[in-house]
């Protein structure tokens, strides 16, 4: 299966847990995995644990222009993207889960 | 690439950045896929005549008329509007007033279902 | 086979019941784990059980990969 | 002379009435505008009532200056 | 400098990072105010044997402890208790288990409030 | 009056547009007014309206310990502090203003 997991809400909150928990659990069977953040969810991109699951195998995209305006500058291991990005990624994936 | 039916569901916070966020997301959706966007419960709020610049938040008329452009639909719960005895403004594109039940096939029937 | 998975976050939340069909399942998760649904088909994600120490019948708890597994099986997810 | 101010973001937040004594004051803020409270001295942002599009009489509109003279002549504020 | 007394007052999200964060801040308080911090609604779940490490969390237990070195109150809305049924953790400290209007008087009677 | 606003919501809410909004007023009262920021508050240290309040003559304050775990590296214009801080400025200030 092909997973694309969205997130707009910040780092530390409920959704930055379970979004972080879905992703591992769906490495553990083998699945292939997108994170894309937006929004808000742009500041997550500075933890350590989407760091750790970009190092094992999850796919991380984000807005560029939430991460521009709010001045965040990703690490070259997350992908810069666009909300046709995500357009493209949603076409692509089987299931899509919105944390916002 | 297969064309979806991708339905966003605004249904809270609808004086924020969310609805802003959600409307852009929706409109890089309507690009390649089917897109509904509908406004229910408190999220009918966003489609009266409010002044998000006021509150420091980005205007959405661009997006809501780049959803008319595309082809996407922008629907409003019916009973959500008359609970709150509001109007609706007029954003240069149809605004669909739906009810509950309609609503609940189009989520039903959707692909991708996207909520805010 | 599983329709619709609605992931639910907060009870007031709750997806309106006409929107939930027989053969959908609903998975609380976060906060929403405080209140249990009326509905039949129902569980709940058992770390953030345990986390909030809340009381839930075993066989409705389920794992981050057990949601996963329901997520595959499903036709469509909707966090809600 | 004013005891509390009050400042509500949102009614489901409402204080209890019972914290509310009789020279305390109510200013609503954000979308608490939304809901109109079932008390006597009750405010409400303008900024944030214009923004909405409320409907709510004039003489019940405060401005931001408004609110910072009647926090300076409380005793108290508490943001609820 | 003035002593206040200075009530911080946890009335929702009690499994999070801002019940994390109030308690961090009343600690910080109690060095030099008087300092209450009463917990009422859905804010008493914050007493009870959580887990916040589960779920990303830091734990509150030393935010706790130090509050009752430093002399600080921790309190309990009793209505709040009883009606969730719950069951309060032993934290090392004493809590005081409070009615509604006892927590109002001292609402009224505090110089600071901070609602989390 | 002397006036603390302490801001523990992000820059993209309701409550920043009240605090800064309620900050402007106050300066323009001639108020004096502290604003300190905490939690996800920290995240407002990366936007102009801060900036520019602090240039009109707001004391602006944020918790090392946040920002620190949230990787944000403000200006010189915001001053380092701390809980015990922020209890030293409840002291000294006529009003607080929670937002959280």
């Amino acid at each position: 299966m092909k997973l694309l997991i969205v997130v707009a809400s910040n780092p530390y909150s409920h959704d930055f847990n379970t979004s972080v928990k879905l992703a591992k659990a769906s490495l553990e069977r083998n699945h292939s995995v997108s994170m894309f953040f937006m929004a808000n969810g742009v500041y997550c991109l500075l933890r350590e644990e989407i760091k750790e699951l970009s190092e094992r195998g999850v796919k991380v995209y984000y807005c560029a222009h939430n991460a521009n305006q709010r001045k965040v500058k990703p690490d070259s291991w997350a992908e810069s993207s666009s909300m046709y990005g995500l357009s493209k990624l949603v076409t692509e994936s089987d299931r899509v889960l919105m944390f916002d | 690439m297969a064309r979806k039916n991708v339905v966003f569901i605004i249904k809270s916070n609808p004086f924020s950045w969310k609805t802003f966020e959600a409307l852009r997301q929706a409109v890089g959706a309507s690009i390649e896929h089917n897109v509904s966007v509908i406004f229910i419960k408190d999220g009918v709020y966003a489609l009266t005549d409010w002044k998000p610049e006021l509150i420091g938040i980005e205007p959405i008329d661009k997006s809501i008329e780049s959803l008319g452009m595309m082809g996407a639909r922008v629907i409003a719960e019916s009973e959500a509007v008359r609970e709150r005895g509001i109007k609706l403004k007029d954003w240069g594109i149809e605004i669909d007033i739906m009810d509950k039940d309609h609503i609940c096939n189009m989520t039903k029937d959707a692909e991708v279902v996207i909520t805010w | 086979m599983v329709n619709t998975v609605w992931i639910i976050k907060k009870l007031a939340d709750f997806p309106e019941l006409e929107l939930i069909e027989e053969d959908d399942v609903i998975i609380l998760i976060q906060d929403a784990v405080l209140r249990t649904p009326s509905i039949e088909n129902w569980y709940a994600c058992e770390e953030d059980t345990v986390a909030r120490n809340i009381k839930i019948p075993e066989d409705r708890l389920v794992s981050y990969a057990d949601i996963i597994d329901l997520i595959e099986k499903a036709n469509k997810v909707v966090v809600w």
